[in-house]
């Protein structure tokens, strides 16, 4: 019983982890249509910063988290400027390529640069853990937990209250009529690539403290990421916090239940379920025909 | 024209291993020609169906694992008690089953094809190739996990009354890759050009106003996926018996996503893109290794990729064609080409 | 009047999107080579209508069945099959391809062979190859878009993409037409050669099934008329009684129908 | 108000309009008809920014607006209202309403107009959350409309309004177009339904094979030989 | 003229780490050998090149290697299933390899006589423990194991080892290389019977593993095997959590004197801080340079660079490596039996963020 409690607040801090890890990707995958495959890259660099800021620079734990997250906004930018600008209106599978790209080389100079040796950054959290009754859980990790939770609560406004929101929506839907209504399509793009982006950096900034930071950390990240927003539904944000709770409740219970072997197995096998009795995701956009 | 455009590259393969003595180059040559024919048989899903299957190393694995085991034997106990236990068979019938199996497995991702597409069906191949990789890993009796199965014979070719040949040099793979993969090429220019390959690209392009004439999704898709998943089979063991070992690393994501780059950057929907576009991405890691820093080199491999995107963002073959188009019949509207006429250009 | 036999029978259909009621207890009858119009307000249902007939919806009750063949759970490619084809309301065509290629989709039901006389290029498939080509051309110029045959459909105007949709229908070899709003988008002379157009298209035998909103139109052209108001049909007959039922005028016409 | 002058537009390598020139009068409501192809929309993308075009001039107020991008057209004063509806399909209906006020910043003025459009179209108000996409065909077409008209305008460029909708909503919308124009907005019509539009424009211009071929007002149009064959059906 | 040795290395992808470490200690052998005039009188030239991490690509390399740069003698290729891929060449080439890590079984029980391997595979591992485990008083374990040949090769020579000994075993539970969040496998742990963890993986997993059992509460004694445990990189990031933990290791850079070969281990490591790596890696790079060493005698003894002779002269070499005699014995079936030479296993214990040697 005790075990199967522990299981239940691992699957709810894992949960959390997996929601904040395909909020990003939501919003550059699901509403602007880019399989972006330097999810990872940015979920690693927002990492990377972290280590810098605050091995390298010195500064505060909780200082260098929004600077890791302006500094993913200011990276999205960047590669939406020089590498999806250049190739919009070309189609998805172009720039799935072009991100392809852009993954390979950007994981290739973060080794180049730091090296394969993995790094840790030191938190001002107590390494003692919060102990209720038979189960316990580390300080580190609940504040993790509580940010993913602020961080999915504002990025829900912003998309589905906020004018920008309703605009990113529109133009990602018909690019031309959303110009016609006054958009600047432009910033638009670049805008939701850099909040997406700033998202997955949010993510690394706040995981790699919790686990260790290494050039290859982000892809295992990306490939979950992917599937929660799959499985949430592409462009909904309450699919993809609930797809991540799914997505960790399966991981607990098949590795303490079924097989460890078989753990990122149950992950997968609980998508392809999904996906054969709701092709369309959990919580499908309602579609017509004719 | 296209005749002869088409046998003269076919010869100008076949003579590569005649003035090519490298056998460091050679052996590239032949895995990135397993690799071509894996990316012909993703194009046929991607490029004529325009479903992405990002799992497709999935066919290619289970192709190498069934062709080695068959080769091997094995000896599993199955729930309940009972055994299979099989005993060697040549590696031929080994080539013919995983084409088989990997074909089984095609149809049964087809099936699921019919009920989500797009995005969705992305995550399902990913998820099925990285359930197959997990059983590979984890059914040690059969596949001996992560220990690999090793001492995986060399292919032999022949007939019982005519004497067999195993095929154990560079020169004789060559050529067994290069048979193969024309005989693919083959294969899926003329089912494209069938009216199978019609019903494919008016899927594609409007599914809704396809159905709506009379085309079968889930029997045009299937179709696709059989063929498809059975080629990538064929390419997975000719890669195991040239290779000789195989663990579960062949399922690894960077393996798609070479085949992707293989198709795409060559030009998907043309069916000289994946060959084009696997010369180039198989051999460019071969060029860039003495020249630069192993993290360089990567680098470089990711910027030459974006760079061909720039320049030729619909693919090397059908932008080149397109532009030779253009350049031959002024008059002309751009992008118009009919079905008849698109493979002369590109072969062109 | 006198038709023969019952091609299409509409039974009890309804339609529910969760709490919103887009059919209920629909019936009526469609006779072999009669032209039959179903109108109504926008948001009616005349389009849902036929997506249950063409088998794209399930109907939450009631059935269609089409010469004597219940259409119930049968997949729409299986309806095309047995020649009941429809058009869309909204544009619909295949945009990467030529007219010309697009039509060749169109023709599928024509140029059906085996997998493996295809792939071996025997000669059943060829002389089928052929025949469709040429099939393709004499579409492309029935409707009028000669000129335009190797343009991409996607370039098209909007009233041309029109046309190659009801061409895109007429080479899947309908024994009969659902046709959705087939002539918005066009002038009044343009509307006058299309019309003409059904009536040659019904004198080779093919039953037709009209959704329209351009009132002169359905007039001239309709043995019957069905109108349909919140799901319900609230009217049927001869297009004299229809024009003249306060009800419809009410509900659908306007008072400018005087001119129709 | 708005002024073309020799104006060539085309898309790749195909020439839609082949130097066209016309006014739009403020506060007149001005008619563009043509047969399919002829370039009636084309002209419309160029003025709001959609295509650019290739040589001439487009001016709004005195002002060179050739080229710009569509939200400085917008920004300038003038709404369009495009061919085939094109509403965001995974927006709701009042989401996309109010993305018509996308430039708008009076929270006010906003909602009211969010209820005149309703009031208009009540079919509108009784579908206010359900998405876009799955409106009728007809519905989204109102939605369209209504959309245009959240933006309170100078200029409104309708492109076949009419498109898909029942006679009786036909002549709601014509009626809402000219108390547009009543209300001292100008308006620019194309419209396949040729007679209505001729019968309530101040001008018309007839467009064939990419260049303006007649104009006049409206009347004058109707009486002409050529029109009345070619687009009145008779 | 020099004489050249191919090393196979992954410098990039998933074990890039520990390839890069490899081929720095490597690079120090070659330099210590030159300064000291070379070998046969010439100069001793490493031709590294990157594998990717990738078994098609380890096998291009050694290919590559071999025919183009025309090496007789290679050190490689990390990981198991790497130099499994390699063998083939091996074989086609009948040109010798040198495997400083690699521990899989299979590596020398298939019959590939061009096979000489200086790391413990873990049956040697098993065997040096099982002088040991009585006195840690073991009676039930678990473990928790990479689920690759490593690991997985670790679990069934460890058990079988513990069988024999009357110790229980418990479960077996594997994470997948890569894998980041271990607190599934860590929370079923928790609640078995047994008192000790057997955990075998990499110095990152391992760092997450303790992080993660601390966060837990999980209170066992953990003992880490495989000698890829780089125990200072753990101290630094594990802290206090890694307190307690006891590992298996082949090398002991922090007691020279208690090595076999106190005054080489002294070079190696002030060569290894004087190139400014982190001290952390000699536990890994050690390996690369015992590898070169041998090479280099076989050459040496052989007195020509020749693939045969240098195959024949390594059944003959005897040198001091940094963690015990590198001799080869045979292993693998009879007629084309491969090398494996027998180094000494150790096992240290971290407390208050030192390391000491457990002496029992
Ligand atoms: N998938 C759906 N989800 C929710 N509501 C729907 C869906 N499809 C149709 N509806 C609603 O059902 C009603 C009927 O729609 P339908 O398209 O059949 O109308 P119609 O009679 O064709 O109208 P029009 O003349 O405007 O084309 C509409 O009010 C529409 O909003
Ligand atoms: N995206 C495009 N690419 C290429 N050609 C185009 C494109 N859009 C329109 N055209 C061409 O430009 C010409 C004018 O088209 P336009 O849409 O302006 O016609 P229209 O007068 O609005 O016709 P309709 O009444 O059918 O809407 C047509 O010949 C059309 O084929
Ligand atoms: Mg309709
Ligand atoms: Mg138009």
């Amino acid at each position: 019983m005790s075990e199967f409690l522990q299981h239940l607040i691992n699957m709810l801090v894992l949960g959390g982890t997996y929601a904040l890890l395909g909020i990003g990707l939501t919003l550059i995958f699901g509403i602007m249509n880019v399989v972006n495959f330097t999810h990872g890259v940015l979920y690693t660099f927002g990492a990377y910063v972290m280590f810098i800021v605050v091995h390298q620079l010195g500064v505060n734990f909780f200082v260098a988290l929004p600077l890791a997250v302006v500094a993913g906004w200011l990276l999205g930018a960047a590669i939406e400027l020089t590498l999806l600008r250049p190739l919009r209106g070309s189609d998805i599978d172009t720039t799935m390529l072009v991100m392809i790209g852009a993954w390979i080389a950007m994981q290739s100079g973060t080794l180049w640069i730091w090296g394969g040796v993995a790094k840790s950054v030191s938190t001002p959290f107590p390494e003692a853990p919060l102990v209720l009754g038979p189960v316990s859980v580390s300080w580190l990790r609940l504040f993790v937990l509580a940010a993913a939770a602020l961080l999915i609560v504002v990025t829900y406004f912003l998309i589905n209250r906020s004018k920008l929101g309703c605009a990113m929506r529109a133009t990602f839907q018909d690019q031309d009529t959303a110009s016609l209504m006054g958009v600047n399509v432009d910033l638009i793009y670049t805008s939701t690539f850099a909040i997406g982006s700033s998202l997955a950096a949010a993510a690394g900034a706040l995981l790699g403290p919790v686990y260790v930071i290494f050039p290859q950390m982000g892809d295992l990240a990306a490939v979950k990421a992917f599937a929660i927003v799959i499985l949430g539904g592409l462009g909904n944000i309450t699919g993809a916090v609930i797809g991540g709770f799914i997505l960790a409740l399966a991981e607990e219970l098949g590795a303490g239940y079924v097989s460890s072997g078989y753990r990122d197995a149950m992950g997968f096998l609980i998508i392809i379920a999904v996906l054969i009795f709701k092709p369309t995701g959990l919580f499908a956009r309602s579609e017509r025909v004719g | 024209m296209k005749l002869a455009v088409t046998i003269l590259t076919i010869a100008a393969l076949a003579s590569f291993p005649l003035w090519l003595r490298d056998p460091y180059l050679m052996n590239a040559l032949i895995t990135t020609g397993i690799f071509i024919i894996g990316a012909m048989s993703l194009n046929l899903l991607l490029g004529f169906t325009g479903q992405l299957s990002l799992g497709h190393i999935a066919f290619f694995g289970i192709g190498a694992y069934v062709s080695a085991l068959t080769s091997l034997g094995f000896d599993v106990g199955l729930p309940g008690g009972f055994r299979i236990v099989h005993e060697p068979w040549p590696p031929a019938v080994g080539f013919v089953l995983a084409i088989i199996v990997a074909g089984l497995c095609g149809y049964l991702v087809g099936l699921l094809s019919f009920r989500v597409r797009g995005a969705y069906f992305v995550i399902v191949t990913i998820s099925f190739a990285e359930v197959v990789r997990l059983v590979a890993l984890n059914w040690v009796e059969l596949t001996q996990g992560p220990l690999a199965l090793t001492n995986i014979p060399s292919i032999t070719i022949g007939l019982p009354a005519l004497g067999s040949l195993t095929l154990r040099t560079k020169l004789q793979n060559y050529y067994l890759v290069l048979a193969v993969a024309v005989a693919t090429y083959v294969l899926i220019s003329r089912l494209v050009h069938s009216h199978f390959g019609r019903a494919m690209r008016g899927l594609m392009e409007n599914e809704t106003l396809a159905v709506s004439v009379g085309i079968d999704v889930t029997k045009t898709l299937t179709l696709a996926a059989v063929i498809s998943a059975g080629i990538a089979g064929a390419a997975g063991s000719l890669y195991a018996h040239y290779i000789r070992i195989i663990d579960p690393e062949v399922f690894a994501f960077i393996n798609t996503v070479t085949m992707v780059i293989m198709v795409i950057t060559g030009g998907k929907g043309s069916l000289a893109g994946p060959v084009v576009g696997g010369l180039i991405f198989g051999l460019l890691p071969v060029f860039l290794r003495p020249i630069m820093a192993p993290e360089a080199q990567w680098i470089a491999y990711g910027g030459v990729l974006i760079v061909i995107l720039f320049v030729l963002p619909r693919g090397i073959v059908p932008s080149l064609a397109q532009r030779w188009a253009k350049w031959r019949s002024r008059p002309r509207a751009a992008g118009a080409v009919s079905f008849s006429e698109r493979d002369v250009k590109e072969n062109a | 009047m006198g038709f023969a036999a019952t091609a299409l029978k509409v039974e009890q259909v309804a339609v529910r999107f969760g709490g919103l009621v887009a059919l209920s207890d629909m019936n009526f009858t469609v006779g072999e080579g009669e032209i039959v119009s179903l109108i109504g307000p926008n948001g009616a249902g005349k389009t849902t209508a036929f997506n249950v007939m063409t088998g794209f919806l399930d109907p939450t009750h009631g059935c269609v069945s089409y010469r004597g063949t219940a259409l119930n759970g049968l997949k729409p490619h299986q309806i095309a099959d047995l020649g009941l084809i429809r058009t869309f309301q909204r544009t619909s065509v295949f945009p990467n391809d030529t007219v010309y290629d697009n039509l060749l989709v169109g023709l599928h039901r024509r140029g059906r062979v085996g997998l493996f006389e295809a792939i071996l290029g025997l000669p059943r498939a060829r002389s089928s190859e052929r025949r469709l080509r040429e099939r393709a051309s004499e579409l492309v110029e029935w409707v009028g878009l000669g000129r335009r045959a190797h343009d991409l459909a996607g370039s098209l105007s909007y009233g041309e993409q029109r046309l190659v949709g009801v061409a895109l229908a007429l080479a899947a070899e309908p024994s009969m037409l659902l046709l959705d709003e087939p002539v918005s988008g066009m002038n009044a002379s343009e509307t006058h050669t299309f019309v003409e157009l059904i009536r040659n298209i019904r004198d080779r035998g093919v039953t037709i099934l009209l959704v329209e909103h351009d009132m002169p139109m359905v007039m001239s052209v309709s043995d019957r008329i069905v109108v349909l108001n919140y799901g319900r049909i609230i009217a049927e007959g001869p297009p004299d009684v229809i024009r003249n039922d306060p009800v419809v005028i009410e509900a659908y016409l306007g008072q400018g129908a005087a001119r129709a | 108000m708005l002024e073309i002058r020799d104006m060539v537009c085309g898309y790749g390598g195909v020439t839609a309009l082949r130097g066209i020139s016309l006014e739009v009068k403020a506060g007149q409501l001005v008619a563009l008809i043509g047969a399919n192809g002829a370039g009636k929309s084309t002209t419309l993308r160029a003025i709001s920014g959609l295509v650019a075009p290739r040589s001439g001039s487009l001016l709004f107020e005195g002002k060179e607006i050739a080229g710009a991008k569509p939200p400085h057209v917008v920004a300038c004063g003038i709404a369009h209202c495009p061919e085939g509806r094109r509403v965001f399909p995974h927006m709701t209906v009042e989401e996309n309403l109010d993305m018509g006020a996308y430039l708008r910043t009076d929270r006010a003025g906003i909602s009211a107009e969010r209820d005149r459009i309703y009031a208009e179209f009540p079919r509108l108000a009784d579908r206010k959350r359900q998405a876009a996409g799955t409106l009728s065909g007809g519905e989204q077409q109102m939605l369209a409309i209504g959309r245009a008209l959240m933006s309170r305008p100078r200029l409104i460029m309708f492109d076949e309004p009419s498109l898909g909708l029942a006679p009786n909503i036909v002549e709601r919308t014509f009626a809402i177009i000219r108390g547009i124009r009543d209300s001292g907005t100008t308006v620019l019509l194309v419209e396949q339904n040729a007679f209505a539009a001729l019968e309530m424009c101040d001008h018309a211009y007839l467009l064939e094979g990419g260049r303006i071929v007649l104009s006049g007002a409206g009347r004058e149009m109707i009486e002409n030989e050529h029109v009345r064959k070619a687009y009145l059906g008779g | 003229q020099t004489i050249k040795i191919g090393v196979n290395e992954p410098l990039t992808g998933a074990f890039a780490a520990s390839g890069t470490y490899v081929v720095n200690g490597a690079k120090i052998a070659a330099d210590e050998i030159n300064a000291k005039g070379g070998i046969l009188g010439k100069k001793l030239e490493l031709v590294i090149e990157d594998n990717k991490s990738n078994p098609t690509e380890a096998a291009a390399v050694a290919e590559k290697l071999i025919t183009s740069d025309k090496v007789p003698v290679l050190m490689g290729a990390w990981g198991s299933s790497l130099t499994l891929a390699v063998m083939p060449k091996l074989m086609e080439y009948e040109t010798p390899m040198v495997v400083e890590t690699s521990s899989s079984g299979k590596i020398t029980t298939t019959g590939n006589p061009y096979i000489f391997r200086i790391s413990p595979p873990s049956a040697i591992e098993a065997a040096a423990f099982k002088g040991i485990v009585d006195k840690l008083e073991l009676k039930k374990v678990d473990f928790l194991v990479i689920n690759n040949d490593w690991g997985r090769g670790t679990a069934e020579d460890f058990s079988k080892m513990m069988k024999e000994k009357g110790i229980t075993v418990g479960s077996v539970e594997t994470m997948d290389q890569g894998a980041q969040d271990m607190s599934a496998q860590l929370s079923k742990l928790k609640g078995t019977d047994s008192e000790t963890i057997i955990v075998t993986t990499a110095v990152d997993q391992l760092t997450l593993i303790f992080k993660q059992a601390a966060a837990l509460g999980l209170k066992k004694r953990i003992i880490t095997t495989g000698g890829s445990q780089n125990p200072d990189q753990i101290i630094a990031q594990a802290g206090a959590a890694a307190n307690g933990t006891m590992h298996l290791t082949t090398f002991l850079p922090w007691f020279p004197d208690k090595t076999p070969n106190p005054e080489a281990t002294n070079y190696f490591i002030a060569e290894w801080k004087k190139r400014g790596f982190d001290f952390a890696g000699c536990t890994e790079s050690f390996r690369g340079y015992d590898g070169i060493r041998t090479a280099a005698a076989a050459i040496e003894k052989a007195g020509k660079a020749e693939p045969a002779a240098i195959k024949a002269a390594l059944w003959d070499i005897n040198i001091k490596g940094l963690n015990g005699d590198i001799v080869f014995r045979k292993a693998g079936p009879e007629g084309k039996e491969s090398g494996q030479s027998q180094p000494n296993v150790y096992l240290i214990e971290i407390t208050d963020g030192k390391i000491g040697m457990k002496t029992l």
